[in-house]
């Protein structure tokens, strides 16, 4: 290898007492895919974070070209050629896909005071080509679906002839047909000298797209390994410091109807939608992006209003209304975490309480004592790091967010629980967790419905499958019938639009 | 003991401030450094500042200890209520309230019984279990103005009133004063009678909106004397300067300015720096034992270019004379 | 175990009272009489009608809302409960029916807001037309006078030296601090404030959260009207102007965020208390209106900065 | 190439202009002067000036910000211009002196919301004391009159038959229409409201963009003061007073969010004629004041409930 594209020395970095990189120090070579890898709350954002300038590491050195930077701020991260996705998506839902692009650095025109929107429409439309040719670049961005939010992300990263990309987690809510794409726009930019450093739990993107990749655990270096050395694995050993042992799907499933779906629709998002859920039943809905798989959740869940259709428990019709489902023993995991999962500033003990406060307080008084118990039964339980329920959950990694609103309703003892995109985002620890809390909760005889843009995660936890196309199902695919090949056929439209 | 609420408008048991010295005798002495307060509604009006240099004036003559304090703005009423019962504790001797409504001011007035100092009801808003009351008749301003119209406007015509803020004592009676006499002369009309809450810019707008539609109007009357300047632009812009004549209340020095320039027809003057001493020189004699009536009014005249420049001067003693010869 | 959220709430209110430490001192200083026992009852006594009025805001605004219409909904109860009783109404009933009005202004204010779907300013900035409009209409402008004795007593009497607005504004505080701190409301009250969709999706009852927060700021306003109704022994219909922007204010000095989520009823307190204690302080030491108007912008800044300073060492 | 962000602002403004449409036409109906050219141009005139404070009033709320020290920053501007002027100093001078007075308050708000990390509303609420109590001070009270008839033709000409101040603010709409729709100012702003940490991570300099809404604000709030003096003739140290909310309540009426990110011009200006026409037809009909509160708050609250139903079908 020749000399290094980038080198982080030493980089430290602490939350008041906490901290969180133990100096660290990262390579990065010309034209190399380097994966950054690492359980939730690892330090994997913050590493990159720190590279573009959104915050300051409180020591540690950073060289591009074999020159010191001191990258100040996200414009001096631009000036020193470096471009980042961020896991979260950062946009103004009020402005179009094309001025999120340019944002902080519109184009100008009539000596600099107009911005000069057609052409950074046509620029963004160029770029987006590669990645997905249906999104407009006039549009809102409010008015895009998360996966096509995060291309537009992604295409910001690519406009500035960056020398550096930083992506942390890009693919989490991408279909496998758009990873494709991104694979090939990445070998283009490598092609060309561009250096990308590549955050993901999805081991095989990993290994697809990375040529080596850095370690971190609890803030510190374990390790920089070759791909082609190593297996999965091993990897995976180092990122969290014991072997994980890999299970295939079990079965719970019995013939009991929990709940029954009938012809629920709304507009053309989701059109005469029926099923049948069993006790004990993991039920996997699997479908392009766009096809109505979340607003399905949303409808059953009580959170949007259905038009026609009706929604059976136990026999009953329960009434629209999240409240009136909750009460019926239905829990929603959503799947835009910020937005519509936490409470930012309050405790995890409290966000999990949420739904289930009638059980936590006694003639109208809360039990403060038996919430933080509980909650500290049920977030143990799910390996919650740090366990620490008191602290305000906005100061979790997204990892362990995502395992307090799956608490959420455990402590508020729903029967049937809808998962969307539950894995989206979290490690392979915390994955592994996750799917054995799902069988867990199926083989107590819970009803389980799991929304998942990832094929080896619907086939890994279902026991039957929901293909949906175009807002209906396209197909229900018992056991036997779950293949990759399966769902890919019909999930996509005879002719696209 | 058990007063009847006081109506500083209608009480019987009343005076004027002229025949103070003839009934009462001359100012009584009072101990030189005898603390006097004034609480008074709001130093951003004229009016309130001038009251005050009215009080100031006696205590400086008489050799006092004097402080005067106000709202932080108008309407402020448990802000005037803190200050006024702030003050009761620091050893006054004698207290004088202008208060922002009937009622703000009523505990203080009750904790000043039961720490025994006096209090005197000073214009505008009327405590009613004052014991006593010193200042104008609110009803007279606006009667005051309609007298006008009908002595100088025999034909009658349309006029308008441009109110003060909703529900409060002095608007209220300045436009019932002015709309009851005017009307009962039977050939005026009041066309319009609309709020400007004191605000100069609503006063104009109202105005030049009552224009629009009554091109033919004779005559505003406006609840003070800043509205009545804006009312008066109003008037200018649409070029009715000569068919429209526009009266104020209050007095301010800008009024004086604009009926010199011949902008303003007139106002109804108060005489604030003069009810301020005429208060004060009140408050002493109750001081000294004096059993005065409940109410004395206080002078008020209405002000035209014909006699601007004998009540435009700044020589109390003149005014006092100029006033007690009407 | 770690305390921090308990750790949180101390350090944000240690920075409020500090502010009120600074300029209680300061005062001291100046002028001798501000420390004497009777002043500092003083202070709370006057301090109260706000402290009442701030209580519900201080939820209104943690609900993520805010009420510009307390002033005109004081009014309104006062009135009607003054009404009442000058009409002989038994001093229970009339009490009742103030509570209601107020509970019923809120309940208006809160139906619009969200079964309407319009925003919270202009909800209430509306409604601080209307209500003033209802309450100059209902006594045509006059103030209502003769209130029976007995209720006058209730309002000018003391428990053990202290005067009863200040015993009650006491009692609502911490029953208002039991309501955040230690009930299921005040967790909904916090979620919906910090993110209503999330709040929504957990089944919080966002809804009826809301309403309750503007009702009982309306039963508050109505309690602070009584209060002040028994001290004035008079009911007038201009009563309550500018009440919202002490309250306001006094919740935003005690770290109350206006975007939701976030407050505090004991920085709302002392909140109060540094308002009260400026007013008070720059009265004894004889202020002119327009030097005590600058003082008060300045402190409101200042405060401000202090408690952000505090704040900062959270790492908001 | 779908126009979808024009449509979105075409309905949401077509929601104002029914609101507006259906007040004019019950008041056309009830009194035949409404609908007269001279009342239009009346209603029109007497809108300009809280049109000229809710502009800015409007860049402010889109940048998730709020001004409430509007009509204090127009009193300080108006009388130290004034002050100028009696004192002889030539009008521009004068004019350019009270718009940099506007603009430093404007700054001073705005470096305590960024440098100070303060909540706008708190701020702007010192503010309206602090500015309020400079004027007071800087005049003692006292109006300021006897301005030069120069500027005052300014302000009371009229160019092809339409009044000067409504020429100005139209020109200003338009200023402030392109810097928002056309310029990396206006996209800065929507991107500091609509979501801070994302405008802050794309590099959007959110600093120099609130200072900038500030500053603007403040300048605006100066004209609108110039404006005034001109047609008084006089610079009042107690200017402006409420003018905060008649700004808000334009500009909410017309579609913009005070959580930020959304707003529009063309709305806000058919807030202000609203508003104005609304002052304008109920004292055309001589209602009594009580009646004029009473139908102000309702139809604020009706305006955002037409506007809101209107909004409602774009799906938000
Ligand atoms: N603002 C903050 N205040 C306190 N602690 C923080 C803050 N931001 C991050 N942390 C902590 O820093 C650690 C590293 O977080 P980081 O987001 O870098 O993890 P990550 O490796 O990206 O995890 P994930 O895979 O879940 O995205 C975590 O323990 C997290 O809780
Ligand atoms: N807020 C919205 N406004 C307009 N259209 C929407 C909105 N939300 C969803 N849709 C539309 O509803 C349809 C179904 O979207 P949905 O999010 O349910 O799909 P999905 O299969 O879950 O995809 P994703 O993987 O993006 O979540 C899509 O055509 C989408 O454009
Ligand atoms: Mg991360
Ligand atoms: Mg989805």
């Amino acid at each position: 290898m020749h000399m290094a594209r980038l080198t982080l020395t030493g980089i430290t970095k602490s939350y008041g007492p906490v901290q969180v990189l133990h100096g660290v120090d990262l390579t990065v070579a010309k034209g190399e895919v380097h994966g950054l890898l690492g359980e939730n709350g690892a330090g994997k954002s913050t590493m990159l974070n720190i590279l573009s300038g959104v915050i300051r590491a409180d020591g540690g050195s950073i060289a591009v070209d074999g020159a010191p930077v001191t990258i100040a701020s996200p414009q001096g991260a631009r000036a020193a050629g470096i471009a980042m996705i961020h896991q979260e998506l950062q946009q103004v839902p009020e402005l179009t896909v094309a001025q999120n692009m340019y944002l902080g650095r519109p184009l100008r025109r009539l000596g600099g005071l107009i911005v000069d929107r057609g052409t950074q429409e046509a620029r963004a439309r160029a770029v987006l080509a590669q990645l997905d040719p249906g999104i407009d670049p006039a549009a809102p961005v409010g008015r895009l679906r998360v996966a096509q939010r995060q291309i537009v992300e992604i295409g910001k990263a690519l406009l500035g002839n960056a020398r550096i990309i930083a992506m942390d987690e890009p693919t989490s809510s991408l279909t496998p047909t758009e990873f494709e794409r991104l694979v090939q726009v990445i070998a283009a930019l490598t092609a060309q000298g561009v250096s990308v450093i590549y955050v993901s739990h999805k081991m095989d993107e990993v290994f697809r797209l990375c040529q080596r990749a850095t370690v971190l655990r609890d803030g510190r270096r374990v390790g920089q390994v070759d791909i082609a050395d190593v297996s999965p694995p091993q990897v995976i050993e180092m990122m969290v410091g014991r072997e994980l042992a890999q299970a295939s799907h079990r079965s719970f499933a019995t013939g009991q109807v929990m709940m029954r779906v009938q012809g629920l629709t709304r507009g053309r998002h989701v059109q005469d939608a029926g099923f049948t859920l069993h006790r004990g039943e993991v039920l996997g809905v699997a479908g392009l992006v766009g096809s109505g798989r979340t607003e399905l959740m949303r409808l059953i869940a009580g959170v949007d209003r259905a038009e026609a259709g009706t929604v059976e428990i136990a026999g009953r019709v329960v009434p629209q209304g999240v409240r009136a489902r909750i009460s019926a023993g239905l829990g929603l995991v959503p799947e835009e975490r910020k937005r519509e999962g936490i409470i930012r500033h309050r405790p995890v003990a409290v966000n999990m309480a949420l739904p289930s406060m009638r059980l936590f307080s006694r003639l109208g008084i809360t039990r403060a004592a038996h919430l933080n118990r509980t909650a500290e039964t049920v977030m143990g339980d799910m390996q919650l790091r740090p366990l620490a329920v008191r602290r305000a959950i906005g100061t979790f990694s997204g990892g362990n967010q995502q395992k307090a609103i799956i608490g959420r309703w455990i402590a508020a003892r729903a029967q049937i629980l809808l998962f969307d995109e539950p894995t989206r985002g979290i490690d392979v620890g915390a994955k592994a967790e996750i799917y054995a809390l799902i069988e867990r909760l199926a083989s107590e005889g819970h009803g389980i419905i799991v929304v998942s843009s990832e094929l080896p995660e619907v086939i890994r936890l279902s026991d039957r499958v929901l293909v949906m196309r175009e807002g209906r199902i396209a197909a229900t695919l018992p056991g036997p019938e779950i293949t990759e090949a399966n769902i890919a056929r019909h999930a996509i439209p005879a002719t696209r639009p | 003991q058990d007063l009847t609420p006081l109506n500083s408008d209608a009480e019987p048991d009343r005076m004027d401030w002229s025949e103070l010295e003839a009934r009462f005798g001359p100012m009584p002495e009072t101990p030189a450094g005898t603390k006097v307060g004034g609480v008074s509604k709001t130093l951003t009006n004229e009016y309130w500042r001038s009251l005050g240099e009215g009080y100031a004036n006696v205590a400086k003559a008489e050799g006092l200890e004097f402080v005067y304090q106000a709202a932080q703005s108008e309407g402020d009423q448990l802000g005037q209520l803190s200050i006024a019962e702030n003050l009761i504790t620091q050893g006054f001797a004698v207290l004088l309230f202008s208060p922002q409504t009937d009622a703000n001011l009523i505990p203080a007035v009750e904790k000043a019984e039961a720490a025994g100092v006096p209090i005197l009801n000073v214009n505008d808003a009327v405590i009613p279990s004052a014991k006593n009351y010193v200042g104008n008749v609110q009803k007279g301003n606006g009667v005051n103005v309609a007298q006008w119209f009908i002595d100088n406007r025999p034909d009658g015509g349309k006029v308008a009133v441009i109110e003060g803020q909703p529900g409060v004592y002095a608007a209220g009676q300045r436009t019932a004063g002015f709309t009851e006499t005017i009307t009962a002369a039977g050939n005026f009309e009041v066309v319009a009678s609309v709020p400007a809450d004191w605000s100069r810019e609503l006063a104009f707008n109202a105005a030049a909106t009552i224009l629009q539609q009554h091109p033919d109007l004779i005559g505003f009357y406006a609840n003070n004397d800043g509205m009545a300047l804006g009312v008066v632009e109003a008037v200018k812009a649409a070029g009715k300067a000569e068919q429209v004549a526009v009266f104020g209340t209050d007095g301010i020095s800008d009024a004086y300015a604009a009926i010199r320039a011949g902008d303003l027809t007139g106002t109804v003057d108060s005489f604030p720096v003069l009810t301020g001493e005429v208060a004060l020189e009140v408050a002493l004699r109750l001081l000294a034992g004096q059993d005065l009536p409940r109410v004395v009014a206080t002078p008020q005249a209405l002000v035209t270019a014909d006699n601007v420049e004998t009540f435009a001067t700044s020589d109390m003693a003149a005014l006092r004379a100029a006033l007690l010869a009407q | 175990m770690t305390k921090s959220p308990f750790r949180h709430l101390r350090l944000r209110d240690a920075g409020t009272l500090l502010g009120l430490l600074l300029i209680g001192g300061v005062f001291a200083v100046l002028t001798p009489v501000f420390l004497t026992a009777p002043n500092l009852l003083n202070i709370l006594q006057q301090s109260s009608i706000n402290a009442c009025i701030a209580l519900g805001m201080t939820l209104v605004i943690i609900s993520g809302g805010i009420d510009l219409s307390v002033g005109p909904v004081a009014a309104l109860s006062a009135v009607v409960g003054a009404a009442l009783m000058v009409g002989g109404a038994p001093i229970a009933v009339a009490v009742l029916a103030a509570l209601g009005v107020g509970m019923l202004c809120g309940l208006m204010n809160g139906v619009l807001i969200t079964l309407g779907g319009l925003q919270p300013f202009i909800v209430t900035l509306g409604g601080l037309s209307l209500y003033r409009a209802l309450a100059l209409i209902f006594t045509g402008g006059t103030p209502i006078f003769g209130l029976p004795d007995g209720f006058r007593a209730l309002t000018n009497g003391t428990l053990l030296g202290v005067p009863n607005p200040v015993v009650v504004v006491a009692v609502l505080a911490l029953l208002a601090w039991v309501v955040l701190n230690k009930t299921p409301l005040g967790e909904y009250l916090m979620a919906v404030g910090g993110n209503a969709e999330a709040a929504r999706i957990s089944g919080v009852p966002v809804t009826l959260t809301k309403l309750a927060a503007y009702m009982i700021s309306g039963a508050l306003a109505a309690v602070a009207a009584l209060i002040l109704l028994g001290r004035l022994g008079a009911a007038e219909p201009t009563m309550g102007n500018l009440w919202e922007l002490d309250a306001i204010a006094a919740a935003a000095i005690g770290g109350a965020s206006l975007m939701g989520g976030r407050g505090s009823i004991i920085g709302t307190l002392v909140g109060c208390i540094i308002l009260g204690a400026l007013r008070n302080g720059l009265t004894l030491m004889n202020v002119q209106a327009f030097y005590q108007l600058l003082a008060t912008g300045i402190i409101i800044i200042v405060a401000m900065l202090i408690d952000r300073a505090t704040a900062g060492k959270e790492g908001h």
